[in-house]
This record gives structure tokens, C-alpha cells and sequence, in this order.
């Protein structure tokens, strides 16, 4: 199941989906909004999709991800809209009998969507500026040290 | 001269000034409809940065782009 | 925090306990009680730990992983006594400020937690019989094969 | 002439039948003591499957016993 959610994300809710009797290993990646990126306080973050590419996407990877392992379920839910220092951004829950797949996929799956979902993210700092984060340009980054 | 219905995202929708318009346009791949766009609205991403996709599927620049199509630029992703 | 425990274990209590406004990335592992193992349906467990031994060598564990990767929290518990199918047995969290230092982190813990702490498993089949997990020696083999 | 205490775990307790026991030996090392109790009870397991534990520590099997250590042999483990 892949998801883009306007509403906080409940991970026990979302794990408890997973649920299965013939599940011996589950593996979740959390994504946290962190106070920090490289060395800049932030204070909120802003996620955006285009819901249904993101949408498309996102199936694609967890099919991509059921047929290099042997995996058993696999949910992979990213929140949009304003969050604060804390909140969870993404969640990504993965079984599978034993836990090699299960790490495996899960990292899979992360990796691919952050990569390839249209979701994007702007950091809003503690002095007010804010960036696309990925979108910076020669020219943002001459300006940037200027500053 | 076809008309598009172009949807903008992040840090597009803030350079354009609005999340979607309708616009009759006389290129003819969406590689020629994003460098118009970016010569009119000044985007600072060059095209090398870009993604494109039309009615909701990622499409290669060179595709040819028709008359109605929904038209989306994908600046760089940064989910997770 | 490593811990054995005789209740059952709360993935959300203990996933909140590792909340971190300068942690990204949080990623757990755990172990579910599997409904088979080796082509034989398994009906319930027992796990026993020698519990003084297994938190020292828990720690050590987690002071490894702490040296070895970027990492900011990290819990390991185990959960002894009979379990049922679906039950929680094992629970590892990890989190850091970036993905890549939690999934290895966590990957470590488990592995080495399955391989060194003093923890037992004895499975119970749906014939009744019984087996101690690892501890099969030639000669229960060939008992196996004749019965 | 030592006396150990010696708690037994998982099949090691199930072949012993008893959880521990205080017991007279005049076993030098830790691997001596577990081919006397082998002996005794029937243990299956060979020892270079089992390890040694001394007063909550793992301990080398030729590490020498004292009186009123704390003795536990480990089964392979199989926690997860």
C-alpha cells in the first residue's frame, strides 16, 4: 500500500496493518522532521505531491521491492502539508519470514522513493529564510554566501 | 498552436506565481514548453534538473506534447 | 536500553521513548512469533534467557553499535516466557540523524543480539512434539528422519 | 575439593531435570566440570557447542574454578 496523507501519520496504526501469522520479521523506517540540516537550524517543514504521479510511483517501487525480495507485506505512507520539529514525514513498514529481506526492502524502498516519488520539501529556518531543499542553483548558492 | 494545462509544484508554483494556468502554446515537445516557461517566468532550474510529465505519467523531453494535455514540470524530489 | 522482559512488550511506548527532535531517521526491527519454521507449523514458544549474562552482553552490544555508527538512540528488548503467534518477541529501535547509521545500526543489533546474548527458543509443533532451536546434535537428526 | 553452584538453562535444565544445584567436584576447569556433569546426565550437546559462563561473565573453558563460583553453560543461543 502506498499513500500520500494530509493527516498525521499514527505509526502504530499503520503497523498494526501489517499484521501476519507467517510474518517472522518487521522492519519500519521512520522519517522524523529534525531540528537541524546541515548545520542550520530548522524551525517547520512544508511537504508537497502531485498526489497522483506520486501515487503511480510509489505502487511501482513496492512492486519493484516484491519482486527482488522475499518479502510479505510492505506500506509505505508519506505525509504532506506543514510539519513541525518531531512529526513523522514518512513512514515505511516491511515482513517478511526472516529479517534479511525484510531490512532489505524496507532500505529499498526508502531510497527509491525519496529518489523518485514527486514529493518535495522546503525548510524553513530560524531566521526566517526558506529553501527548497534539492532545488538550490549556482546562482542560489553565490547569493547564499553572500548573505 | 495547441493548449496545455499546466499544474505547478514547489519551488515552480513560488517562481510562478500560481499552481495552474491553461495556455496556448506553439511548442511542440514539452522540452520546448518547459525553456518557454522558464524565459517568460525566469525559473532559476535549468532543464537538466527538471522532470517532465503529461497527464500524470513521466514522459521523455522530446516527446511530442498535444492539444489538452496536462502538463506537470518535476523540480528535483526530496521526500523522506 | 537493553532489557529482558517478562510482559509483553509495546512497540509505541517504546519507539516514543527514543522521540529526538535531532533524529531524522528512526529505524526498528522486531521479531514476530511465526506460525512456522522450516516447513513444520509451530503452534506456540518458550523463550528463557540467563538474564544477568543477557543484559551485560545487550549492553555491550549496544555500546558496539554506538561505536561503529552514527547513531543517537538505540533500545533492545526481549521479551522471555510462552508466546503466542503474532507476539512480539524481540523489539530494536534505532535512530540518527541520518538513514544509512539507523538501518546499519539496527541490522548490527539484531544480528549480534541472535548470535551472542544467552536467550533459548524452544518451538512447540502442532504434533506436540517439541525442539530446543539450535541445539539439535547428530543424533536428534537421525530421530528426526526416523520418526 | 570445590563446591560450585551451577544453574542450568533451556535443554541443559530439561536433560538435568532441575534448574541448579550446589555440587562437590574436583573438576580444575570449566570444561572439565561439563565432561563430568556430560558424563553424568547424559548431556547431548558436545562441548565445542556450548560455552562457559563464571559469576555472570563468559569465561575461557580452561580458566581454573574456584570454590563457590557461580558455573553456567550456555546452549547455542537462539534469541530473535
Amino acid at each position: 500500500m502506498f499513500r500520500i496523507s494530509t493527516e498525521p501519520l499514527d505509526s502504530a496504526v499503520l503497523q498494526r496493518s501489517l499484521a501476519d501469522a507467517h510474518a517472522g520479521a518487521c522492519v519500519t523506517f521512520e522519517g522524523w522532521v529534525r531540528d537541524h540540516n546541515e548545520g542550520q537550524p530548522v524551525v517547520a517543514l512544508d511537504y508537497e505531491a502531485y498526489a497522483p504521479l506520486a501515487q503511480k510511483e510509489g505502487l511501482r517501487i513496492l512492486a519493484e521491492a516484491r519482486e527482488r525480495f522475499a518479502i510479505r507485506g510492505a506500506v509505505c505512507v508519506h505525509r504532506v502539508g506543514a510539519l513541525k520539529i518531531g512529526e513523522l514525514a514518512v513512514w515505511v513498514g516491511v515482513t517478511a519470514a526472516h529479517r534479511g529481506a525484510a531490512f532489505d526492502a524496507c532500505r529499498y524502498l526508502i531510497d527509491e522513493a525519496k529518489a523518485r516519488v514527486p514529493i518535495w520539501k522546503k525548510e524553513h529556518y530560524g531566521d526566517g529564510a526558506t529553501v527548497w531543499i534539492n532545488c538550490a542553483t549556482r546562482g542560489d548558492f553565490a547569493h547564499q554566501l553572500k548573505t | 498552436m495547441i493548449t496545455v494545462h499546466i499544474q505547478y509544484f514547489a519551488i515552480l508554483r513560488e517562481q510562478r506565481g500560481l499552481a495552474h494556468e491553461t495556455l496556448a502554446t506553439h511548442a511542440a515537445t514539452a522540452a520546448a514548453l518547459y525553456e518557454e516557461l522558464r524565459d517568460r517566468y525566469g525559473f532559476t532550474l535549468p532543464r537538466d534538473r527538471v522532470r517532465a510529465a503529461v497527464n500524470e505519467e513521466f514522459v521523455a523531453w522530446e516527446a511530442p506534447l498535444r492539444d489538452g494535455q496536462k502538463v506537470v514540470f518535476i523540480p528535483p524530489v526530496a521526500g523522506g
